[in-house]
C-alpha cells in the first residue's frame, strides 16, 4: 500500500505541471468555441443561426479537434519520457511489487489523469451551450466529438506501449501503425454521421488499454 | 503473464491487419488504376430507344473517341444521337436549330422543358437533426418564409421550441398535439421527413413516423395543425421528400424496395428490382427513368407518367472492379477495408477465394521458413496461430505478424 | 582551433538528431509522394484539362497540396525537441555553458546546426515538390503554389526558433508564455485555403520575422546561464 | 548589449502575438448588441420615382422578428400592399401567383415570362481579379461536336501564344504557330498583359477572350473549327483598360473601366457608350436589368448610391442611400480605449495593423507608461538607459500590449544599476 502511494506520488510530480496546462487548455479552448458560438448566436438571431446550423451542419466546435491528442501527448509524454532517457523505470520493476502491477499503475494513473483534465470540461462546455441549443443539436454535437475524446484516450494508451518498447526499430513501425489507427478518431466527418463508427473506436481503444502489456513484457525481458 | 502477453499480441496482430487493409489496397488503386470507359445509357422519348453512348476516350492522350448505338445495335452519329435526346442536349439542339417543334404531341418549349427533374435516391437517409422548421403551407406567398420555431417530437408530444430564448412555446405545442392525437398519432416520433428549406416553391410539411411505424402528414394552414393519417401496408426504412410535383415522396421499405407517396396519399410499389437500392433518377412529362449502377451492369427502367413500367434494358458495367488492375489486386489481397466517405460506415469487402489463395500460401512458407531459421519450434500454439493469420489474412497478416515479433 | 570545434560541436548536434529528423524526413517524403500519387489518380480518372482547370478556378480552390501544410513544422519541431529537450532535462548544457565568452557562441553553434538541417529538409521538399510539380502542371500554376508554400515552409524556422528559445528559458511560467507568443504568431504563417499564389504580400514580413527571431535563442539562454528565475 | 537588442525583438514578437489575439478575443466574447436594420432601394417604374424599404428590427432583443416599412425619397410611405403594385417588375412571381399581373406595364404588353426573362443581375469590379495567364480556348462551334472540345490550354508569353497539352504538359508547336502567326497577322504585340472571358460557357464560347497585348490594345482572340479568329478592338477612351466584365444580357456585351475612372458598356455592335457615373466614384458596383431600365448601384462608407439608367444608357435618376453606422455599444468603446490598434493579414493585401482613433487609447497608453517609469524608477533601473527608454516608448505607443511584451520578457539590469539599487538611498 506504502509502495502504491510512493508510486503515485512519483507519478504525480512528473505530472502535475503538464496536467495543469492540459487542464487550462482543455478549459480554454471549450470556453472559448461557447464564447465564440454565443457571439454569432447573438449577431445573427437565434431562428437564422440555428437554421444555418442545422442546414450546413456548421462545426462551431472543429478548434477542440487535436485537443485531447494535444493533452494525451502532454500527460503521455511527461509521464514516459523521463522514464526512458533517465532509465528510471528500470529502478521502479525493482520495488517489492509485480513488474505488470507497476505499469499497470503507471497507465491507469494517466488514464485517471486524462480522465479528469477533459471530463470536467465537457461538462461544463455542454452545460453551456445547453443555454443557447436545445438537446437535438447538443448531443450530435457531442457524438462527433466523442471521437476525438476516444482518440485522446487511444493516443495515450498508444503511447505508453510505444514509450516501453526496448526496440528503436520496432518503436518506429508501432508509431507508424499508431498513427493510422489514430486517424480513425480524426476523421472530417460531418455531424451526427460518427455513430456508426464509435463501436469500432471504443474496441480499439480499449485494446490500445491493454497494448502496454505486451511491450512491457518485452521490456522486463530486455529484448532487442 | 507471458501468456496474456502473447494473447494480446494476437490482438495487436489483428489490429495490424485491419490498419494494413485499410491502407495498402487504397494506395495500390491509386497508384494503379485506369480510367475505366464511360458508358452512359439514357431513353429517348423520340424513338422509344435506349440510346447508350461509350467512350473509348484515352485520358493520357485526350483523344475523343465515343461511339453512339441503341439497345439493338445500331449505330448513330453524334447529331443523330444528341437529336433523339432532346431533353438532355436542349442547349446544342437550340443552336443548332434542331430542336424538334413537338414531342408525342406535344409543342416543345420552356413549360415542357421545366418539367425535367433529376436527382439521386439512397436507401440510407442522411443525418438530420430531428429539428424542424414548420413553415406556413398557405400563405399565399410564392416562397415560404421561415417560421420563427422549430418543432419536435419527444415523448412527451410535439413541442415548437423557439430559439432566441430556448423555451417551449406552450400554446401552440398543446393545440397541435390535440390534432396530432386526434389523428393517432404516438409520440414519440420515430423519424421525421420533409424539406427543411425555404428553397421550394410550395410548402408540402413533414411525414412523420410514430412510436408504431405509422405514417402521418403534419402541415399547417393558416397557423392551423393538419394531420393525417396515411394508411400503409409497408414498413418504412427511409423516405425522401420531393419539391411539389404529382409526388409527395420517395419511400424505400426495408428490403430497399422503392414506393411512391403520391399527392392524395395513396402508396404505390414501383416495379423495379431493388439491386443496391441507388437510383438515378430524371422524370419529365412523359416518362420517369430510373438508374441503378452496380458492379456489374447498368439498369434502366423507363416508367410511364403513372409510374408503371414502360420499358427496361440492362447493359454491362464497365467499372474498376472489372478492370484488369483490379483483377490483380484480387491476387494480392485477401480482403480490402473501405470506409464510406463522409459517413465512416467499416466495410470489409473479401476477394475471390482461389484468387489470393496462392500469394497467402507463398507467404505462410516464407514466414514458416523464417521461423525455422530463428530455431523456433513450429508446433508452438502461438507460432501455429502465426502462420494461421497469414494464411487467412496474406501479405497483411504476413507484415502484421513481422510487425510485432513474438519471443520464444 | 575554431573549425575543430565547430565540427566536434555538429557532429555531437548531428548524433542527437540524426533519427528524428530522418524520420520526419521520411515522414515529409513520403507526404509529398502520396499528394502526387493521388493527383495521378485523379488525372488518370477525370482527365489532366478537368483536374489542371478545377485546381487553378475552383471556388472553393482546390489545394492538392494541403497536406503538406504541418509537415515544415513537423519537422522544426523534430529537431529542435531532439536537440535540446535532452541537454535542458539532464542539465547537461550547463557544465558547457560555464565559459561565459563561450556562451553564445556554443549555442549559435547548436541554433545553426539546427537551422542548416531545417534549410537542408525544406530544399528537399521544395526539390521534390518542384520535380513532380513541373513534369505535370505548367509553370503558371508551379509558381502561385510554391508562392503558397512558403509561409508553411518559413514556418519551420519559427518554429525551430521558439523552441530552442523556450527549452532554454529556466522559469517554467515564462515557458508557458513564450509557448502562448510562439502559437500566435505561428497561426500567422499557417494560411491556406486561400488561391493559389495568396499571401503573396506577407511574404517580405514573414521574411523579417524569420531573421529576426533566429537570435531569440541567445535571450533565454543568457537567463539560463545566469539562472535566473 | 546583444542580449538586450534581441529582447526588444522579443517584445515585438509578443506585441505581434497580442495584438493579433486580444481584439479578436475581446470582441467575441463582447459581440455587438442589437442588429441594424436592413434597407433596400427599388426604382419604381409606375411612378418614376424610388422607393425605399427598411426592415427595422424590433426593440424587443428576444423577439427576432421586425418589420418592414416603405417611403419614398420625399418621406411619403407606402403600405407593404401597394408596394408590390409600384413595383410591378420586381414582384412578378408573387403577383404572378396571386394571378394579380398585370397584362400592360406603361402601355407595354406584358406577361410574367417575358418580364422574368428580361431581369438579369451582374457584378462589375473596378479592380482586376486572380489571373494564373492560363486560360482555356473553346471552341465557337463546341455545340456541333464534342471533338471540338479542346484538350490543352493556352497562355501568350513574349515568344507568343502557346497551347499546353494538359495530359503531356507539352506544347503543342503546330497549334501555336498557326494562332501566333495570325496575332502577329493582326498586329499583336507580344505578351499579353492580361485577358479576360465570361464565367459563362456559352457566352465564353460565342466570344473567346478579350486580351490586351503588350501597347495596351484591345483584341479578340476566338477560335472558330479550330481556326484561329482574331480582331482588333476600338478602345473606348485612349486610357488604359482597367477591367473587363461580359454582359448576362444580349445588349451587353462587356462592361469596362479605364485607368480613370470612367466606366463604358459595349454593346453588340462593338460600339462604347459611356456612363454618366461620377468621376468621384471608381467603386465597384453591381447592375441590374428589368424590362425597362438598367440600373447600377455602387456601394460605398455607409452608403450606396443608385443610378437609374434607361435601355439605351442615358441617366434617368439617381439617388443616394445612407445606412446608419452600426450603433457602438459600451464595449466597442471600450474595445477602442483598451487596444491601440490590431493586426491581422489577408490573403491578398497582406499584414495590416488597424488602429483606433488616437483620442480613444492614447490615455490608457499614457497611464500605462507612467505606472511603468514608476515601476522602473522603484525598482532602481535607471532612466537613462536607452533600453528602459525604449521600454517606456513601446508601452507608450503599443499600450497593453507593450505592457505586457516588456513584462513577460524581463530587462536585466545593468552591473551598476544593480549596484546602485542596493546601496540604501536614504
Amino acid at each position: 500500500m506504502k509502495t502504491l502511494k510512493h508510486l503515485i506520488y512519483k507519478e504525480w510530480l512528473k505530472t502535475r505541471w503538464f496536467a495543469s496546462i492540459a487542464l487550462l487548455l482543455n478549459l480554454g479552448v471549450l470556453i472559448y468555441i461557447f464564447i465564440a458560438l454565443r457571439s454569432n448566436f447573438l449577431s445573427a438571431g437565434g431562428t437564422i443561426y440555428l437554421s444555418t446550423l442545422m442546414t450546413y451542419k456548421t462545426q462551431f466546435f472543429s478548434l477542440y479537434r487535436y485537443i485531447p491528442l494535444g493533452i494525451a501527448l502532454l500527460i503521455g509524454l511527461s509521464q514516459f519520457v523521463p522514464e526512458i532517457t533517465d532509465k528510471r523505470i528500470k529502478l521502479a520493476l525493482h520495488l517489492p511489487l509485480h513488474n505488470l502491477q507497476i505499469i499497470y499503475i503507471m497507465v491507469v494513473y494517466g488514464f485517471v489523469l486524462l480522465f479528469l483534465t477533459m471530463i470536467p470540461g465537457i461538462l461544463i462546455f455542454t452545460g453551456l451551450i445547453s443555454v443557447y441549443l436545445p438537446a437535438e443539436i447538443t448531443i450530435p454535437v457531442l457524438q462527433t466529438m466523442s471521437p476525438w475524446l476516444l482518440g485522446g484516450f487511444c493516443a495515450y494508451f498508444l503511447i505508453a506501449t510505444i514509450a516501453l518498447e526496448p526496440a528503436w526499430k520496432f518503436r518506429f513501425l508501432y508509431i507508424l501503425i499508431s498513427y493510422k489507427v489514430l486517424t480513425l478518431f480524426f476523421m472530417y466527418l460531418s455531424i451526427g454521421n460518427a455513430v456508426s463508427l464509435l463501436p469500432v473506436l471504443c474496441l480499439i481503444t480499449g485494446l490500445s488499454g491493454i497494448a502496454p502489456v505486451y511491450t512491457s513484457y518485452r521490456f522486463n525481458k530486455g529484448q532487442l | 503473464m507471458t501468456l496474456a502477453a502473447k494473447i494480446i499480441r494476437l490482438f495487436l496482430v489483428l489490429l495490424g491487419v485491419m490498419v494494413l487493409a485499410m491502407t495498402l489496397p487504397e494506395l495500390y488503386r491509386k497508384n494503379f488504376e485506369k480510367r475505366p470507359g464511360k458508358k452512359l445509357i439514357y431513353y429517348s422519348e423520340i424513338s422509344k430507344n435506349f440510346m447508350i453512348s461509350e467512350d473509348f476516350s484515352d485520358t493520357l492522350t485526350n483523344e475523343n473517341h465515343i461511339i453512339y448505338y441503341d439497345q439493338t445495335g445500331k449505330r448513330y452519329t453524334e447529331r443523330e444521337y444528341n437529336r433523339q435526346l432532346p431533353f438532355l442536349y436542349t442547349r446544342k439542339l437550340a443552336l443548332l436549330g434542331e430542336l424538334p417543334d413537338t414531342i408525342n404531341g406535344n409543342k416543345f418549349d420552356q413549360q415542357l422543358i421545366k418539367t425535367i427533374k433529376r436527382g439521386m435516391l439512397m436507401p440510407v437517409s442522411s443525418f438530420t437533426f430531428q429539428l424542424n422548421p414548420l413553415f406556413e403551407s398557405e400563405s399565399g406567398k410564392v416562397r415560404p418564409e421561415l417560421p420563427d420555431d422549430l418543432f419536435r417530437i419527444n415523448h412527451r408530444g410535439i413541442e415548437f421550441l423557439d430559439p432566441e430564448t430556448n423555451k417551449i412555446l406552450p400554446e401552440k405545442s398543446r393545440s397541435f398535439n390535440k390534432t396530432l392525437k386526434a389523428a393517432g398519432f404516438q409520440s414519440p416520433a420515430r423519424n421525421i421527413y420533409g424539406i427543411p428549406s425555404t428553397l421550394k416553391s410550395r410548402d408540402d410539411g413533414y411525414f412523420i413516423i410514430d412510436q408504431r411505424g405509422e405514417l402521418f402528414h403534419l402541415k399547417m394552414i393558416k397557423g392551423r395543425p393538419y394531420c393525417h393519417h396515411i394508411p400503409k401496408n409497408i414498413s418504412v426504412s427511409s423516405m425522401k421528400c420531393m419539391v411539389p410535383g404529382d409526388l409527395y415522396a420517395y419511400i424505400y421499405d426495408h428490403q430497399q424496395q422503392l414506393y411512391v407517396l403520391r399527392t392524395d396519399y395513396s402508396i404505390k410499389k414501383l416495379p423495379i428490382r431493388p439491386g443496391n437500392g441507388r437510383f438515378m433518377y430524371s422524370s419529365n412529362c412523359f416518362y420517369k427513368s430510373y438508374k441503378n449502377t452496380d458492379n456489374d451492369s447498368i439498369r434502366l427502367y423507363v416508367l410511364d407518367a403513372d409510374y408503371n413500367l414502360a420499358d427496361y434494358h440492362a447493359i454491362e458495367a464497365d467499372n474498376y472492379s472489372k478492370s484488369p488492375v483490379a483483377q490483380t489486386e484480387q491476387y494480392l489481397f485477401p480482403l480490402k477495408i473501405i470506409l464510406t466517405p463522409g459517413y465512416a460506415h467499416m466495410i470489409p469487402l473479401f476477394n475471390p477465394f482461389c484468387r489470393f489463395i496462392w500469394l497467402n500460401m507463398l507467404l505462410l512458407i516464407i514466414l514458416a521458413a523464417i521461423k525455422l531459421q530463428n530455431h523456433r519450434k513450429l508446433y508452438n500454439p502461438f507460432n501455429l496461430l502465426d502462420l494461421g493469420i497469414t494464411g487467412i489474412f496474406g501479405i497483411f497478416g504476413f507484415i502484421a505478424v513481422l510487425i510485432f515479433p513474438n519471443r520464444k | 582551433m575554431m573549425k575543430r570545434y565547430f565540427l566536434h560541436l555538429f557532429y555531437k548536434e548531428w548524433l542527437k538528431t540524426r533519427w528524428a529528423f530522418l524520420g520526419t524526413l521520411l515522414l515529409g517524403t513520403a507526404t509529398i509522394l502520396y499528394i502526387f500519387i493521388a493527383v495521378e489518380n485523379k488525372i488518370t480518372l477525370t482527365g489532366a484539362k478537368t483536374i489542371l482547370l478545377r485546381i487553378l478556378y475552383d471556388e472553393p480552390p482546390v489545394i492538392y497540396y494541403a497536406s503538406f501544410l504541418y509537415i515544415p513544422l513537423l519537422t522544426a519541431l523534430a529537431i529542435g525537441i531532439a536537440q535540446y529537450v535532452p541537454e535542458v532535462i539532464q542539465k547537461r548544457i550547463r557544465l558547457t555553458l560555464h565559459l561565459p565568452e563561450k556562451n553564445n557562441i556554443l549555442i549559435s553553434g547548436m541554433a545553426g546546426f539546427g537551422l542548416i538541417l531545417l534549410t537542408l529538409s525544406n530544399l528537399l521538399y521544395i526539390g521534390l515538390f518542384l520535380y513532380y510539380n513541373i513534369r505535370l502542371f505548367p509553370e503558371e500554376l508551379t509558381k502561385p503554389v510554391m508562392i503558397s508554400l512558403t509561409p508553411w515552409l518559413l514556418s519551420s524556422y519559427i518554429a525551430y526558433n521558439f523552441i530552442a528559445m523556450i527549452a532554454m528559458e529556466p522559469n517554467k511560467w515564462r515557458k508557458v508564455i513564450y509557448s502562448v507568443i510562439a502559437y500566435y504568431i505561428l497561426q500567422l504563417f499557417l494560411v491556406g485555403n486561400e488561391p493559389h499564389g495568396a499571401f503573396r504580400e506577407s511574404l517580405p514580413i514573414m521574411t523579417l520575422m524569420v531573421l529576426l527571431s533566429s537570435g531569440l535563442v541567445l535571450y533565454s539562454s543568457q537567463r539560463f546561464y545566469k539562472g535566473e528565475k | 548589449m546583444l542580449t538586450k537588442i534581441i529582447r526588444i525583438i522579443a517584445v515585438l514578437f509578443a506585441v505581434i502575438a497580442a495584438a493579433t489575439v486580444l481584439p479578436q478575443l475581446y470582441y467575441t466574447t463582447f459581440p455587438p448588441e442589437g442588429r441594424s436594420s436592413h434597407k433596400n432601394i427599388c426604382y419604381s417604374e409606375i411612378l418614376g420615382d424610388f422607393i425605399i424599404s427598411e426592415y427595422i428590427y424590433s426593440t424587443d432583443k428576444k423577439q427576432a422578428t421586425g418589420q418592414t416599412v416603405c417611403y419614398d425619397r420625399h418621406g411619403k410611405s407606402y403600405s407593404r400592399d401597394s408596394v408590390a403594385r409600384l413595383l410591378l417588375l420586381d414582384n412578378v412571381s408573387q403577383l404572378a401567383y396571386e394571378g394579380r399581373f398585370p397584362d400592360t406595364i406603361c402601355g407595354i404588353a406584358v406577361t410574367p415570362e417575358l418580364v422574368s426573362s428580361e431581369a438579369f443581375s451582374q457584378y462589375h469590379s473596378a479592380q482586376p481579379g486572380l489571373y494564373y495567364g492560363l486560360c482555356e480556348l473553346r471552341d465557337q462551334k463546341s455545340y456541333t461536336t464534342r471533338t471540338l472540345e479542346p484538350r490543352d490550354l493556352f497562355r501568350i508569353t513574349p515568344e507568343g501564344i502557346q497551347f499546353i497539352v494538359c495530359a503531356t504538359n507539352q506544347i503543342d508547336e503546330e497549334k501555336s504557330r498557326l494562332f501566333t502567326n495570325c496575332l502577329t497577322a493582326a498586329d499583336f504585340r507580344f505578351p499579353a498583359l492580361r485577358m479576360w472571358t465570361s464565367p459563362d460557357k456559352n457566352i465564353s464560347e460565342a466570344i473567346g477572350y478579350y486580351v490586351i497585348d503588350s501597347k495596351n490594345e484591345l483584341y479578340c482572340l476566338s477560335m472558330n473549327q479550330s481556326v484561329p479568329a482574331v480582331q482588333k478592338l476600338e478602345k473606348p477612351d485612349s486610357r488604359n483598360i482597367r477591367n473587363i466584365t461580359f454582359g448576362k444580357s444580349p445588349d451587353i456585351r462587356a462592361i469596362l473601366n479605364t485607368e480613370n475612372g470612367n466606366m463604358y458598356i459595349q454593346h453588340p455592335d462593338q460600339s462604347y457608350t459611356r456612363l454618366e457615373l461620377p468621376d468621384s466614384l471608381r467603386k465597384s458596383g453591381r447592375l441590374t436589368g428589368n424590362l425597362f431600365y438598367r440600373i447600377f448601384t455602387l456601394p460605398a462608407q455607409n452608403q450606396q448610391t443608385t443610378f437609374v439608367f434607361d435601355r439605351n444608357f442615358r441617366l434617368v435618376d439617381s439617388c443616394t442611400l445612407y445606412f446608419q453606422p452600426q450603433p457602438q455599444n459600451t464595449a466597442g468603446i471600450f474595445g477602442e480605449f483598451l487596444f491601440p490598434f490590431h493586426i491581422g493579414q489577408t490573403a491578398w493585401e497582406g499584414f495590416y495593423a488597424d488602429w483606433s482613433p488616437v483620442k480613444r487609447f492614447l490615455w490608457l497608453n499614457l497611464a500605462l507608461a507612467g505606472i511603468t517609469l514608476f515601476y522602473k524608477r522603484r525598482n532602481g533601473y535607471r532612466l537613462s538607459n536607452p533600453f528602459v527608454i525604449t521600454d517606456i516608448l513601446f508601452v507608450t505607443i503599443f499600450g497593453i500590449y507593450g505592457l505586457m511584451g516588456i513584462s513577460a520578457f524581463p530587462l536585466k539590469k545593468s552591473r551598476e544599476e544593480i549596484l546602485n539599487s542596493q546601496s540604501p538611498e536614504l
